[in-house]
């Protein structure tokens, strides 16, 4: 029984196999899908590389994007924080040490108040 | 009056060890601070075992009266192997470090950050 | 001045080493014990690489022989833990106690100045702490001593 | 109650940490008799150690709680007749969360071993990690089996020696040395706070035990200060905001085997916070201030930890704020739990089920987490590159590699069907029920996870075949081995969450919240 296997939140519930049934039943769709197409389809010969505009093809290590490319506009948006945040990470031991202290001192004066 | 001396002196190691920790530019004072700060941990340990005019906790050939508490001095003994496993492994790694970085100023052992 | 230092040396350090002994045998008897007597021992070997340098020593104060100390003292520790299981015991358990033979005497009662053939496992566990504790504090000293040399240039990444 | 092995199988807990330690002190002399001993070796002590592990727990799940008096006449015998009610022996206590504990160091520990076989013997130093690595389990195992405040800060300071030397094995030109000094020091200082915690204690109650402290407890001014000086070290060692700055050195530096273990160890000083605020402390703390005080803890750790992870390079540098990450959802659900513990008809609402998410996470967290720890360690190994804009196109030719990534991949940032979807899903429902707005910060953090996870898959497995990896072949046949075993679990796990949760997760809830039952296993028998 399927129904035997769902995870109960207390609000809601979660059937993994259902899902994974709904998972097969999408992908045989996609298949089926897939199978509509013309089967005469050329492959090999020039049209399949790919056209950038008539310029030749880069080699491949100019082809592949760099992972300090991707999320660019993110982190140009997000640009004070992270600076702010990297200026935290010093790296130097005694800060670390500083942060402990002033995390356990906290807590012995809001311990000790309440 | 008295009894409360060796507490005073706990203190005044701890925050003396603390102190050194966190404001000490070299590494090898850093690690003294670490080596200050478990002196007074110690010593904090073996002071709350005194019982006035205690005798030593050896039954054999006990004479009546008070013996001092005997877990917590084999406590601290535990506490200053450990403590001498880590300052020498500390040391240890400060020395790498000196070889290899040619300093030993906690603010330029900063390779690793953000 | 190196010659006077080192035959000072060779003239303390039995000193040291019958001293240390002293301590770690009487640990289960009087303050002290495998840890303390192991210490003490290794000053004895702290004042020879001191005085003679690392290469220079042979027998004992060699490598592999401090390197045996250890593991020794650790497995004799470990093994006599697992001694009190085979007698249906729990780990650790006194199983040499009031047995006879080694260590195995009763403690006698009233008044009296200690025999050292008592305490079952208790001893035995301080000769093997002192074993190991005089090995590594060696061996500690002696890898400080001789770093420069046995710090390798770390190669490319390697992760694994 | 069976007698298998012999009678053994009443040890077990000494076993547990027995087993490591006499393996341990036999690599240096295993060592002299042949190279590759050391290997067979390790690879049959860690079994044993597992093998004591799943068994122990197999016990504990099917008879309860399990006690354990080191030096006494007989195993059980938790009081001596002559001792006046005061455990004076060093007692293990194993309850249900120690159970699960064990299971998740045994799982773990043994992968990682057989992973870590592949690393080559440059200067003989293969018998010292693995002495190292097998005193480290010896360690974290007996932090969670213990019963005993003085006995758990020494396994503390084993696991941190261990693994602060493990991390500094290659030197890697001293910065491997310095991720370990950080991690060492840090530690170390947490660990002197920790005893000064346990000396607190000691002077009030004249026991170390935790069980019969938790009875006695009458929260003075001192407790009050015991409280942090427990809590706050083990937030630090398990890597919460603000002090989570050595988590990543250490992760990034050290070798993958071992920091796939390390995320283990970081869990085990998560346990002891759980262990000192539920069991220790439990009827006479300020509830709702330190449930918050988690909370928050968490929150800060979900968030900064994410958020420093996506424009990282390194790429184990990356996984390791996601660690950070990770930890913060173990932490809010557990938190949500302390917050609402005083009121029974909450805890019963949501309370038990946010905490059943932030304990199945710590599971699931271990499984997925070392599993991409391994796989980065792999692709390492193969290549020689850690910086994520030198890789790519590696799909190509580490195929199995990839796959596990993948499902590691998914499993973090919360895909259905993998494990960390099924708690993350228990954690969402049950805090929205708490703060709707926790359980909003918690999904967003998912999604910057998948996107963090998308720019590694991408810089590492997509792309064209590069010309300069053209040498690199699959990883070796152990690293595919246990990667794929880990891979497995974290599909099984989000496959059959029920059984998980029912069999083990759901007791190591009650153990966490039913205080008398810890205390009724060492003072009452």
């Amino acid at each position: 029984m399927v129904f035997a296997f769902s995870l109960q939140s207390g609000s809601g519930v979660w059937h993994p196999l259902v899902w994974l049934a709904a998972f097969a039943v999408a992908a045989i769709i996609a298949r089926v899908v897939l199978g509509f197409g013309r089967g005469s389809r050329k492959t090999g010969g020039d049209h399949v590389k790919p056209f950038l505009s008539g310029n030749e093809e880069l080699d491949e290590e100019r082809i592949h994007v760099r992972a300090s490319n991707l999320y660019w506009g993110y982190l140009e948006a997000m640009k004070g924080y992270y600076r702010r945040l990297t200026a935290l990470h010093t790296g130097n031991v005694a800060d670390y040490l500083l942060w402990l202290f002033g995390v356990l001192a906290i807590m012995i004066v809001v311990g000790l108040a309440t | 009056m008295l009894l409360d001396l060796p507490f005073v002196a706990v203190g005044l190691i701890a925050v003396i060890g603390l102190g050194a920790m966190i404001a000490k530019k070299n590494l090898i004072k850093v690690i003294l601070g670490l080596g200050l700060l478990e002196g007074a941990v110690n010593l904090f340990l073996v002071a709350v075992g005194y019982r006035q005019d205690g005798i030593a906790p050896i039954f054999t050939n006990a004479p009546e009266g008070v013996m001092v508490m005997p877990t917590v001095q084999a406590l601290t003994l535990t506490a200053i192997v450990i403590g001498v496993a880590t300052l020498a492994l500390l040391l240890t790694m400060a020395m790498a470090i000196h070889r290899h970085y040619k300093t030993l100023n906690v603010e330029r052992i900063v390779k690793l950050k953000g | 001045m190196k010659k006077i230092v080192r035959t000072a040396a060779r003239l303390l350090y039995p000193f040291a080493f019958i001293y240390g002994a002293y301590i770690v045998l009487h640990g289960h008897l009087t303050p002290g014990g495998g840890f303390q007597g192991g210490a003490v021992i290794a000053t004895g070997f702290a004042l020879m690489l001191a005085a003679h340098g690392p290469g220079e020593l042979s027998g004992i104060f060699k490598r592999a022989a401090l390197n045996i100390c250890e593991v020794a003292g650790l497995l004799i520790f470990v093994l006599a833990g697992f001694g009190g299981l085979t007698h249906g015991r729990a780990f650790l358990f006194n199983w040499l106690a009031n047995a006879g033979g080694l260590f195995g005497h009763s403690v006698a009662h009233g008044p009296n100045p200690g025999d050292l053939n008592t305490g079952g496992l208790v001893p035995l566990l301080n000769i093997a702490v002192g074993l190991e504790v005089l090995g590594a504090l060696s061996l500690i000293i002696y890898y400080m001593m001789t770093f420069a040399n046995h710090i390798e240039e770390g190669g490319p990444d390697d992760a694994a | 109650m069976s007698t298998f092995f012999g009678g053994l199988d009443n040890h077990l807990p000494a076993l547990l940490v027995g087993v490591p330690l006499l393996f341990a002190f036999l690599m240096p002399l295993a060592e002299r008799v042949h190279r590759r001993l050391t290997d067979i070796l390790a690879v049959t002590g860690m079994g044993l150690t597992s093998l004591c592990g799943v068994l122990l727990a197999i016990r504990v799940f099917t008879t309860g709680a399990v006690g354990y008096a080191f030096g006494a006449a007989s195993p059980d015998e938790m009081l001596p007749p002559d001792s006046g009610g005061v455990p004076v022996r060093i007692l293990f206590t194993v309850d249900a969360l120690g159970a699960f504990m064990v299971l998740i160091i045994s799982v773990v520990g043994l992968a990682t071993l057989v992973y870590s076989v592949t690393r080559e013997d440059r200067h003989g130093e293969k018998a010292t990690f693995y002495a190292l690595f097998l005193l480290l389990t010896a360690g974290v195992s007996g932090m969670v089996a213990t019963g005993d405040l003085f006995n758990l800060f020494v396994f503390l300071e084993i696991s941190s020696l261990a693994g602060a030397a493990l991390v500094a094995v290659r030197m890697d030109r001293g910065v491997a040395v310095e991720a370990a000094l950080k991690y060492a020091l840090l530690s170390a200082t947490g660990g002197l706070l920790f005893l000064l915690g346990v000396a607190l204690l000691y002077t009030q109650y004249g026991s170390l035990n935790i069980a019969f402290i938790a009875r006695e407890l009458r929260m003075t001014g001192l407790d009050t200060v015991a409280v942090a000086l427990l809590a706050v070290p083990m937030a630090m060692k398990c890597g919460a905001v603000p002090m989570h700055f050595w988590m990543p050195d250490a992760y990034s530096r050290a070798p993958a085997g071992v920091t796939a273990f390390l995320v283990v160890s970081s869990q085990c000083a998560m346990y002891v916070l759980f262990r000192s605020l539920f069991t220790l402390f439990h009827r006479r703390l300020d509830l709702a201030m330190f449930g918050w005080f988690v909370i928050a803890l968490g929150v800060l750790s979900m968030f900064i930890g994410v958020t420093m992870a996506i424009p990282q390079k390194d790429v184990k540098r990356l996984m390791a704020y996601h660690a950070i990450s990770q930890s913060g959802y173990m932490l809010l659900g557990v938190g949500v739990g302390l917050a609402v513990l005083g009121k029974p008809e909450l805890l019963d609402a949501y309370g038990r089920k946010a905490m059943a998410g932030g304990i199945f996470h710590i599971m699931n967290h271990a499984l997925y987490k070392g599993l991409l720890f391994l796989t980065a360690g792999a692709v390492i190994y193969r290549t020689g590159q850690r910086d994520l804009n030198n890789l790519g196109g590696l799909g190509h030719q580490m195929g199995w590699t990839m796959l596990c990534f993948m499902a590691g991949a998914l499993a973090i940032a919360g895909i259905p069907p993998f494990n960390g979807f099924a708690s993350k899903f228990l954690l969402y429902e049950s805090v929205f029920r708490f703060n709707p707005f926790l359980s909003i910060i918690a999904i967003l953090v998912s999604v910057l996870t998948l996107a963090s996870f998308m720019k590694v898959f991408h810089s590492m497995f997509m792309g064209p075949r590069l010309p300069r990896f053209a040498e690199v072949r699959e990883a070796p046949l152990p690293m595919v081995v246990s990667m794929g075993v880990l891979a497995v679990l974290v599909i099984l796990g989000g496959l059959f969450p029920t059984v998980v949760v029912e069999h083990i997760i759901e007791p190591a809830v009650v153990a966490l919240l039913e205080q008398s039952e810890y205390i009724q296993t060492v003072m009452e028998r």
